[in-house]
């Protein structure tokens, strides 16, 4: 089975998709390594969230997300 | 008027993907809160500013309700609120149409007034929403801004 | 909903010996100011308290409405609105019932939310409205109290 | 003709009117021994302000009204 990443915002344009399914287990390296070089940059950024499974993660590098977990990659949300 | 919107939970937070009647909403708000002495509202409207055609909200369901909740909660507890009515849109909306109903009951004025600005100063960050403009030359994403750390910086 | 009132002036300063509809009079001043980012509402209501049965508001016809449309204006100026209503029952109400409510239309939050504010920590004295409660026992003169000096004096 | 005396507020219960006619002009005195004595202590009292063809007076003592004026008696308006 695998994760679902998802891009969030205007990491959905960025990515050039709005989801990617990878194999599972999926921990922060190889999230970077999956996301491509743009993407990786910005999550690599503190103001970039990440979620596994419907929750916000602490701390983002230790994700460790398992076969059927989403992975949601949360840009800062907008002002205005 | 007929009601066609009735709220049957003090606390009602919703996401909508079409078109709120606020006139509709509020009334059902009031009548579900009869004791209330004081009844406050806070309608956003998309403007139309300079050459925005369209806004588009998008979010992350499992995050953007539970957080929404959280926070209303938060916000009764805080100002001893009767009832709060939390409403966001979510999608495609035009300038003049309504982004966001809140709306905040409680015994004394002060409180009512104080929950429904405390709710849309902390709605942005808690609700997980992105937001891009239509403009002539296309989509634009709205980048965050340091206002509305501001806004919450007030409440602490 | 079917629009049974129509607001055709930006303030809108009422007094009214009859119960209001609040969402048509909410959905008349929103659709007068489609171009506003926000709009805020505070619509006071009589309490249901200990054995209050009735309240009646008196006025003084000539100082009332000239009083609530200076204020509103106001209002206007320091807040920069778009738009105010400004609506006061007056007569005999029940629990429950509508006594005030007050509208603010204006391109920012911060505005819209600050002008209500004003207009009601400013309505009492302005209005010049003398209130009565009927209890088990008969009508009673509500007191003057030092609470509107203080919210009052929140603004100088 | 006449000048209108309103008694508004608790003073209606006070006074046991809710208007009284006099003769025309009115002063000061002429108001406090037209009212009966106690609407006229409580004139006295600072609290009670007093309007006169539809203007508040900034000083009530210097009342002067003429023919078909209305003055009225405003106490303080109610809290709560």
């Amino acid at each position: 089975m695998a994760v679902t990443i998802l891009f969030l915002g205007p990491l959905r344009d960025l990515a050039g998709k709005q989801a990617l399914e990878v194999q599972a287990p999926l921990d922060w390296s190889g999230l970077l390594g999956a996301v491509g070089p743009q993407v990786a940059e910005q999550l690599a950024a503190q103001r970039v969230n990440v979620a596994c499974a419907g929750k916000v993660l602490a701390d983002k590098t230790r994700l460790n997300a398992f076969d059927g977990d989403e992975v949601a990659l949360l840009p800062p949300v907008s002002g205005g | 008027m007929v009601a066609r919107i009735t709220i049957d939970t003090p606390l009602d937070v919703r996401l909508l993907d079409k078109g709120l009647s606020v006139g509709e909403a509020l009334a059902a708000f009031n009548a579900a809160h009869g004791e209330a002495g004081g009844v406050v509202s806070f309608l956003g409207k998309v403007r139309p500013d300079g050459d925005v055609r369209a806004l588009e909200l998008s979010h992350y369901e499992p995050l953007t309700l539970p957080a929404m909740r959280e926070l209303t909660e938060t916000a009764r507890d805080q100002f001893a609120l009767d009832g709060a009515l939390v409403w966001h849109r979510i999608g495609v909306m035009t300038p003049g149409e309504a982004i966001v109903l809140v709306a905040t009951a409680a015994r004394h004025r002060r409180d009512a007034f104080a929950a429904a600005d405390y709710l849309m100063d902390h709605l942005k960050s808690a609700a997980w929403l992105w937001k891009r403009e239509k403009r002539a030359d296309g989509w634009h994403w709205i980048e965050p801004r340091g206002q509305d750390h501001e806004d919450i910086a007030r409440w602490e």
